[in-house]
């Protein structure tokens, strides 16, 4: 039971970064652009939300309060970043593929850069401690208390407020639903007044306001505060890629995606303490491969009848006809 | 002191490398149908598009009811209660009725939708105006017909008073095609102006009270219906007479080239098959016509005959060899050509240059390739031939790229490039599709001439002169059945429409195939 | 009217010159570079204003002291660049070059330790065993996307991940390739390794020869031969291309595949390379890091124009202001500055080609005031021959039906 | 043009002319790697900022013997005097280089010069090559925390390289005589034995850390450079203890317990005084010096930087400083002699747990091997 327990507590912290970015090219590939960047925009509001860490560690803050303040700012961050993309998609009717690659290959480089001229390091080393071991009340409830309110972060739970909000701007605003028009049909949703270059800027900016905080929430969650050049995000943008097609484009799915995944990257560290699987003694690498791996099995099944946005990749051209 | 409801006053709109209209005026008055005719890029789109604002004109100004109004686009358009079906409709397939409708004038509280109300409004437009949808339907899942309706609904949604339609008639059987008149009578009854393009010149003569003829972006004339004729017309637009029917002797069928055995496929989007078992034969020497209105499986029965898709079960035999289960290549070379139904999906490499399209069915064949190396010198005067014989006009001849001609001269290359490559049967769907008069005639003419020549030749088609014309047989397609075959000479448009909607059928075509 | 006897169709000189594709294609490359070291010159003044000058002066001409290692360190991103860009032209975006050439370095690696072949013949063989080890790695997102419909981009980066997990496990489990105690690969032995230039201090070696060659030959593939033609038709219209008769899926496959095996060939190349002591020789640590040469690749690539020419001459310059990166580090700056130049010069090409057709639409507007008839004519004179009822095949890209 | 100038972090006091004159080549890490790059750069720094010499780390262009080569030469030429290597992947090209620069001092870090084909060991006169006891620092930790009354250790070291493998290695003789003296039974003690085949702090080398701790784990010797980053921060999470490695890790995390350390610092700025200070550069020049307990040059840390009266054994339950003086002694007179290297099959260095028991001679210690 302990082992149950312990895999849900460690697959949450991990789910939630991929469920947000996931979300935030979500709402990027809704409008009609194809955000290959998030992988990007995460290091980058990961950068900005541990850089804030690091600079207000030593204040007598609430580390909780860190964190929130943090969240803002990489969410900040995010935004900032994203319009670079949205200015080459959306006004320069960029290739939208290449530009997000030039982004992913842009942040690294800036991080090392900055973290060598100022820290001599490769990244940014907090030591601020977000982790939660017990909420109040709700953590000594019988088995929700252990599985959900015990050895957790907040992130899970903001984690899970976004879903929600953003499930609900999707589908009961006025602003979602032209949102979905632009990455359907673009030509219509211009004949009907609808300023289609405005509604991909704005999606675009969402997945930087969610990829940032997605970015920041890993940085948090996995990383333990601590973000460098290198390893950065260790291909989480490009999962989270993968989990919105997995989840077609539909913010439900998509938490289920992100659940599958994340709880498949915990089994695979945790494989000790699961004794038939430790007994197979396979070789580490394989479970490092695991996610990899498993991302092409399930794509492989779902691409087939997968139904991406229609005018997703097309810059709009309001002459074209 | 004037009665103009709406005055386009010397309009002019230029797109790169070519002015789209050139100073050109239309007044409409309040109440009337006003047709608007021209040929095929003639810039009637295009002016209706700056009427609704979607394009800026460089010159010329808009009067609504007597004063200068400023239309930037489709929302200043809206308010002036100006509305408009476009040309290609711009409906959100993966949307409802209801939500494509109220699209952009969402009626909503602190940014909520409040579909409730929407719906109301709409079922009492659809009861008052005989415009029976359902507003939960998904676009995709409803019939052409239906989503002109939806388009229509759009415009009553916004209380539009000046309603433009772009070809709507196009896609719709004569029934359909009927009640859009009557819909469009009521309207102009109710005192809503209509602004209403199409080709086709009875259709004007039917319901326009005035007509304005556009010629290569030039304004030519406005005539009163009741005082002109269609030959005037025809005149007007083209600047020259056309002969309306295809001059052909009588066809002498011989041997079979295409026999079409149980054909059936399934459907992509229904589980029902979308072509079901089909059986048809073609002979040298005769035009065979598939008529139906667009989406009985006329496109799904081309792609299993051409090869595009693989069908499910039944056999094709060409030229006595079987080809069921043959490659695009193969097929093409025992002896089918093709001409596409979308010639800009299929038909060409539009970013190619003209001569490199004109050898993409044979740029494999020894005469233009040694050791894999294409020959360009053989490429180039081949491809000097074509554009000399089929009179293909582009900027730069052969090294012209593609996309910068014009459809006309695109489908020319086209049709010159299945014609000119030697087979036994050519598939044409639709032919003439978006293309003007001349341009029509001209493409009639050559699928006439490949009969003649013995070839048997298929021609698909939603257009019923095009039908009634040309063929010597037509094969009415419903619902991805044969439901009849009849003989242009004796049946009429009402019969075919009759067919073509399902109410009637025989079962000639199941013996025919014997 | 009187301009009318001068057919249109016959454009002046420098009209054809400002629109010839590879034109634009050269002044969009030139203006992204020039904004890629603005922006660097900004970060070193930002860093230390004295040197920023100097600084950027080594970016830009200390390659010119280290030309053999430009040309060395040139050859692996030549390589990978080959491996993106004519992908490209197919409209598949390779962003696996990485994989396939840790791949292909492996299989080069694999064949230099395992097997035992005569001096002349033996890296030759570990050359071809990279080409095939690439190829392979290019093959699978290649059958994704054509059986299964899963896109390029996602395949390759998955397979880029995985690529590198295998062959680090691999190699760290083959006593002959793996010294431990050392973190890396063993020394190669020399009749494994490719055949120096014999230049001093550096190590460059016959292997950016083969690597220009092999980019002229694609050239040749891509432009002068039937498959090049279905290649490109693809990319620019898959649905054309079916109609045509071409196997779409089976060229997808093929396209991928020689895109891999470029890549791979990148990959032997590196590792193959003779070392300038004595008894070493390159050596692989596997240490899970993606190998960078691969992302570099899309780099050089798009500055290229995907155009195997374009690539040779990018390749070498971007080689040759990494090296001047490094020498700026004498000035005190981060080497890391270069990979942002790169990936800021990849930002701007993305679009750099609209940038440069509104800039040429200038000298456009400004060469035809002189001389109204080199290209689109005012719309008069278009008017003028449409409305004349025959004489009209001058006139060009505008519509007319006869 | 103009003379360079040291400017941003990373190199500082002013060149006199000759540009930097003491210079770092880093490996593949960076010189925040919590390892040789760290530690030595560390040593450097000190030492040139006592004495306002210029210095600089250099990053090599090419993870290969040429490249390293290649990064000397271009220290070189940026006007080195003295070339700090850290690590064992310097010593080819460093036999390469000191006959090429002879008039250029290296300071080669845990390794010795030899050709490629390690047919030829020379260390020159204008090399001082360096290397540590690490056995002895894992034995006092591996001691250490069975004396502090943990059971159930953990080990977790990054590649399996001679130094990380004999900190090992001593850790679980630690282990066992701690065991012994306490009169343990056999078994008493689990240890869990892992390498992570990297030296970064990843996602997954917390993971491991963590289901170490979940499997009930209570301190797990952090022996990887930035992989401690990630135990660390499992530990955090867990509650759990860590040992640091190579430098005083306690600031990093109040987890930390303790830290093997070796003097990698202290031995720089050592070399570096025999140059520039006592010129006593022959002490250490053409030849091979141990850094062990004996010569001071390995062991716990016993004081808190900057705080002369605070305790360094505070975060221990029992054991205490007067324990480790005496264990610590026995190392230093040698009646204590740790086993350095056994007997590995495996190509990548993984010891199974049979070799460890049988070739460290382990019997109150019981080993997972992960
Ligand atoms: N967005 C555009 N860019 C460039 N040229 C255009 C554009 N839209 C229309 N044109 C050109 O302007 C002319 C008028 O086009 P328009 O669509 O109005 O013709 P049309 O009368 O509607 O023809 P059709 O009967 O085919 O609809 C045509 O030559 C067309 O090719
Ligand atoms: N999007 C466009 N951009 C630039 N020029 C265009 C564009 N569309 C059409 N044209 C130009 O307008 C002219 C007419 O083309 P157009 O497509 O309107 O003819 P069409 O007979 O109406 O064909 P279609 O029925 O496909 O619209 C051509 O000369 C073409 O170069
Ligand atoms: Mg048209
Ligand atoms: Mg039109």
């Amino acid at each position: 039971m302990d082992t149950v327990y312990y895999l849900v507590q460690n697959t949450l912290p991990v789910a939630i970064p991929l469920l947000l970015v996931a979300l935030g090219g979500m709402f990027s590939e809704r409008s009609g652009i194809i955000n290959i960047a998030l992988e990007g925009i995460m290091l980058f509001g990961a950068f900005f939300g541990c850089l804030f860490v690091y600079f207000v560690q030593g204040s007598s803050l609430n580390p909780q309060y860190i964190l929130l303040l943090g969240m803002v700012v990489s969410a900040l961050a995010g935004i900032t970043f994203s319009l670079l993309l949205s200015l080459a998609t959306v006004t320069m009717k960029a290739d939208q593929t290449i530009s997000g690659t030039a982004l992913n290959m842009l942040v690294p480089g800036m991080i090392l850069l900055y973290a060598k001229m100022s820290f001599n390091s490769d990244g940014i080393t907090t030591n601020v401690n977000f982790y939660l071991r017990k909420i109040p009340v709700l953590g000594d409830l019988p088995v929700i208390g252990k599985l959900f309110f015990q050895n957790t972060y907040i992130t899970v739970y903001i984690g899970f407020l976004f879903l929600i909000i953003a499930a609900i701007i999707f589908y009961k605003t006025r602003f979602g639903l032209r949102l979905r028009a632009c990455g359907e049909h673009p030509h219509a949703a211009d004949s009907v007044g609808i300023n289609v270059y405005v509604m991909r800027y704005a999606g675009v900016s969402m997945s930087g306001f969610l990829g940032g905080m997605g970015g920041f929430f890993y940085a948090v969650g996995v990383m333990n505060s601590n973000i460098n050049g290198h390893t950065g995000v260790a291909g989480f943008g490009f999962l989270a890629l993968a989990v919105m097609i997995f989840g077609q484009w539909k913010p439900f799915q998509i938490l289920l995606a992100a659940l599958f995944f994340a709880f498949l990257r915990t089994l695979a560290y945790s494989i000790a303490l699961i004794p038939f699987l430790h007994a197979l003694n396979i070789n580490q690498t394989f479970y490092k491969m695991l996610p990899y791996l498993a991302t092409m099995v399930v794509l492989a099944f779902t691409s087939q009848k997968s139904r991406a946005p229609k005018a997703e990749g097309i810059p709009y051209d309001k002459s074209q006809r | 002191m004037n009665d103009y409801i709406i005055e386009m006053l010397n309009i002019t709109k230029e797109f790169p490398g070519i002015v789209a209209n050139d100073t050109i005026t239309l007044r409409l008055k309040k109440g009337e149908i006003h047709a608007l005719l021209g040929e095929n890029g003639a810039g009637k789109s295009t002016l209706m598009s700056v009427l609704f604002g979607l394009y800026q004109p460089e010159k010329g100004e808009i009067r609504k009811n007597g004063k200068t109004v400023k239309i930037n686009n489709p929302n200043d358009a809206n308010a002036l209660g100006i509305g408009m079906v476009h040309q290609h409709f711009k409906l959100v397939e993966i949307f409802t009725v209801l939500e494509n409708i109220m699209l952009g004038v969402e009626p909503h509280t602190l940014g909520f939708l409040q579909k409730k109300k929407a719906k109301e409004k709409i079922v009492e437009l659809s009861r008052q105006y005989g415009l029976e949808v359902n507003p939960d339907a998904i676009i995709e899942k409803i019939s052409v017909g239906m989503q002109q309706r939806v388009e229509i609904l759009k415009m009553l949604y916004r209380d539009n008073e000046i309603l433009i339609f772009d070809e709507p008639t196009a896609v719709l059987t004569p029934q359909e095609i009927d009640e859009l008149m009557e819909i469009m009578r009521r309207f102009a009854q109710e005192g809503k102006s209509i602004l209403f393009i199409t080709h086709k010149l009875n259709e004007i003569m039917a319901v326009a009270d005035r007509c304005t003829v556009l010629r290569k972006g030039q304004y030519v004339g406005t005539v009163e219906i009741k005082d002109t004729t269609k030959e005037e017309l025809s005149r007007m637009m083209v600047g020259r007479d056309v002969s309306f029917r295809v001059q052909k002797e009588a066809s002498k069928p011989e041997r079979v080239v295409l026999s079409v055995r149980n054909v059936s496929v399934p459907s992509k989007t229904s589980k029902k098959n979308a072509v079901n078992n089909v059986s048809l034969d073609v002979r040298a020497g005769e035009i065979v016509c598939l008529a139906g209105i667009d989406g009985n499986g006329q496109t799904e029965f081309v792609s299993a005959l051409t090869g595009l898709e693989r069908h499910t079960s039944g056999t094709i035999t060409l030229c006595d060899q079987d080809i069921s289960k043959a490659s695009i290549r193969t097929r093409s070379k025992s002896g089918m050509s093709h001409i596409p139904e979308d010639r800009h999906k299929y038909g060409l490499v539009l970013d190619y240059t003209l001569e490199d399209n004109l050898v993409i069915q044979r740029y494999w064949q020894p005469q233009f390739q040694r050791f894999g190396f294409i020959r360009r010198k053989a490429v180039r005067a081949y491809a000097e031939g074509i554009i000399k014989q089929y009179d293909v006009r582009s900027g730069q001849g052969p090294i012209t790229i593609a996309r910068s001609m014009s459809g006309g001269n695109q489908q020319k290359a086209i049709i010159g490039r299945e014609i000119d490559k030697d087979h036994e049967l050519l598939v044409a769907v639709q032919p003439t599709r978006g293309l003007d008069v001349g341009a029509i005639e001209y493409i009639h003419k050559q699928l006439v001439a490949r009969r003649n020549a013995g070839k048997a030749v298929l021609l698909v088609s939603l257009e019923l002169d095009e039908v009634m014309n040309v063929s010597d047989r037509i094969l009415v397609m419903y619902e991805g059945e044969i439901v009849g075959e009849l003989d242009p000479k004796t049946t009429t448009v009402q019969e075919l429409g009759l067919y073509m909607s399902g109410a009637k059928r025989n079962q000639k075509e199941g013996s025919h195939a014997e | 009217m009187q301009n009318k006897t001068i057919p249109p169709s016959k454009p002046s000189l420098f009209h054809r010159l400002i629109h010839s594709k590879g034109f634009s294609a050269f002044t969009a490359a030139l203006m992204s570079i020039f904004l890629g070291f603005v922006f660097a010159f900004l970060i070193m003044a930002f860093a230390s204003p004295d040197n920023a000058l100097s600084g950027l002066q080594m970016m830009l001409i200390g390659g010119f002291k280290r030309l053999a290692d430009v040309f060395y360190f040139a050859t692996p991103i030549l390589m990978t660049g080959l491996a993106v860009g004519f992908a490209f032209k197919m409209g598949l975006f390779n962003i696996g070059a990485s994989g396939q050439y840790t791949m292909g370095m492996f299989f080069a690696l694999y064949v230099g330790f395992m097997w035992d072949l005569p001096a002349g013949i033996h890296w030759v063989a570990c050359v071809i065993a990279g080409m095939i080890g690439g190829l392979l790695w290019g093959l699978i997102p290649g059958i994704f996307k054509s059986l299964l419909n899963v896109h390029e981009v996602i395949t390759s980066i998955m397979f880029n991940y995985i690529g590198m997990y295998l062959v680090d496990m691999l190699i760290q489990g083959n006593g002959v390739m793996y010294v431990s105690s050392k973190t890396r690969t063993a020394y190669l032995p020399a009749s494994a390794q490719l055949p120096t230039l014999g230049i001093e201090h550096s190590n460059a070696n016959i292997s950016i020869i083969l690597a220009i060659i092999i980019a002229i030959l694609l050239y040749i593939v891509l432009n002068k031969t039937t498959f090049g033609y279905e290649l490109r038709a693809t990319g620019f219209n898959k649905n054309a291309s079916t109609y045509a008769g071409m196997n779409g899926k089976r060229n997808i496959i093929l396209t991928m595949g020689i895109a891999g095996a470029m890549a791979g060939l990148g990959g032997a190349f590196a590792i193959l390379a003779p070392s300038t002591i004595m008894g070493s020789s390159m050596t692989y640590e596997p240490i899970n890091v993606i190998a960078a040469n691969g992302f570099n690749g899309i780099a050089v690539a798009l500055l290229g124009s995907n155009n195997p020419l374009g690539i040779i001459f990018s390749a070498v310059f971007i080689s040759h202001i990494q090296r001047g990166g490094t020498l700026a580090s004498l000035y005190g700056y981060k080497p890391e500055i270069i990979d942002i130049v790169i990936a800021v010069i990849i930002y701007f090409s993305a679009f750099a080609m609209l940038m440069n057709t509104t800039v040429v639409a200038f000298f456009k507007k400004l060469f035809m005031r002189k001389q109204p008839l080199s290209s689109g004519e005012t719309s008069k004179e278009i008017l003028a021959e449409k409305i004349l009822p025959k004489d009209q095949d001058t006139s060009g890209t505008t519509k007319e039906e006869a | 043009g103009s003379t360079p100038s040291a400017n941003n972090a990373g190199n500082s006091g002013t060149p006199s002319g000759g540009g930097f004159e003491i210079a770092l080549i880093t490996d593949k890490g960076n010189i925040d790697d919590k390892s040789f790059n760290q530690g030595s750069w560390e040593g450097v720094v000190e030492f040139a900022e006592a004495n306002n010499i210029t210095h600089k780390y250099y990053k090599p262009e090419e993870a290969s013997d040429a490249g390293y080569l290649a990064a000397i030469d271009l220290a070189v030429t940026g006007g080195a005097k003295v070339i700090v290597t850290p690590g064992f992947l310097f010593e080819v090209p460093i036999f390469e280089a000191q006959t090429i620069y002879p008039d250029v001092k290296f300071i080669l870090l845990d390794g010795a010069p030899h050709t490629a084909d390690y047919k030829t060991f020379d260390t020159k006169g204008n090399v001082a090559s360096i290397m540590y006891s690490e056995e002895e620092s894992g034995y006092l930790a591996g001691y250490a925390a069975v004396m502090d009354g943990m059971t159930k250790l953990g080990f977790m070291g990054g590649m399996a390289v001679p130094a990380v493998q004999s900190f090992g290695y001593g850790y679980l003789q630690g282990a066992e005589a701690a065991a012994a003296e306490l009169g343990l039974a056999d078994g008493a003690i689990s240890a869990i034995y892992h390498y992570t085949g990297d030296f970064n702090e990843t996602d997954n080398n917390k993971a491991t850390a963590k289901t170490m701790y979940q499997g009930g784990t209570e301190v797990i010797f952090a022996c990887g450079g930035a992989v401690g980053k990630s135990v660390m921060s499992a530990a955090a999470e867990a509650g759990k203890k860590v040992i640091g490695v190579d430098v005083d890790q306690r600031y990093d995390s109040e987890t930390v317990i303790t830290s093997a350390t070796k003097g990698l610092r202290a031995s720089v700025v050592q070399v570096l005084e025999s140059i520039y200070k006592t010129d006593s550069w022959s002490t250490f020049a053409g030849q091979t010096t141990y850094f062990a307990a004996a010569n001071d040059g390995i062991g716990l840390p016993t004081a808190v930087i900057g705080d002369a009266k605070a305790n360094a054994f505070d975060r221990f339950g029992k054991f205490t400083v007067e324990q480790y003086e005496k264990v610590f002694k026995s190392l230093v007179d040698g009646s204590v002699d740790p086993i350095r290297t056994i007997e590995v099959k495996d190509a990548n260095g993984y010891a199974t747990a049979d070799e460890l028991v049988s070739g460290l001679k382990l019997s109150k210690v019981t080993v997972e091997v992960r």
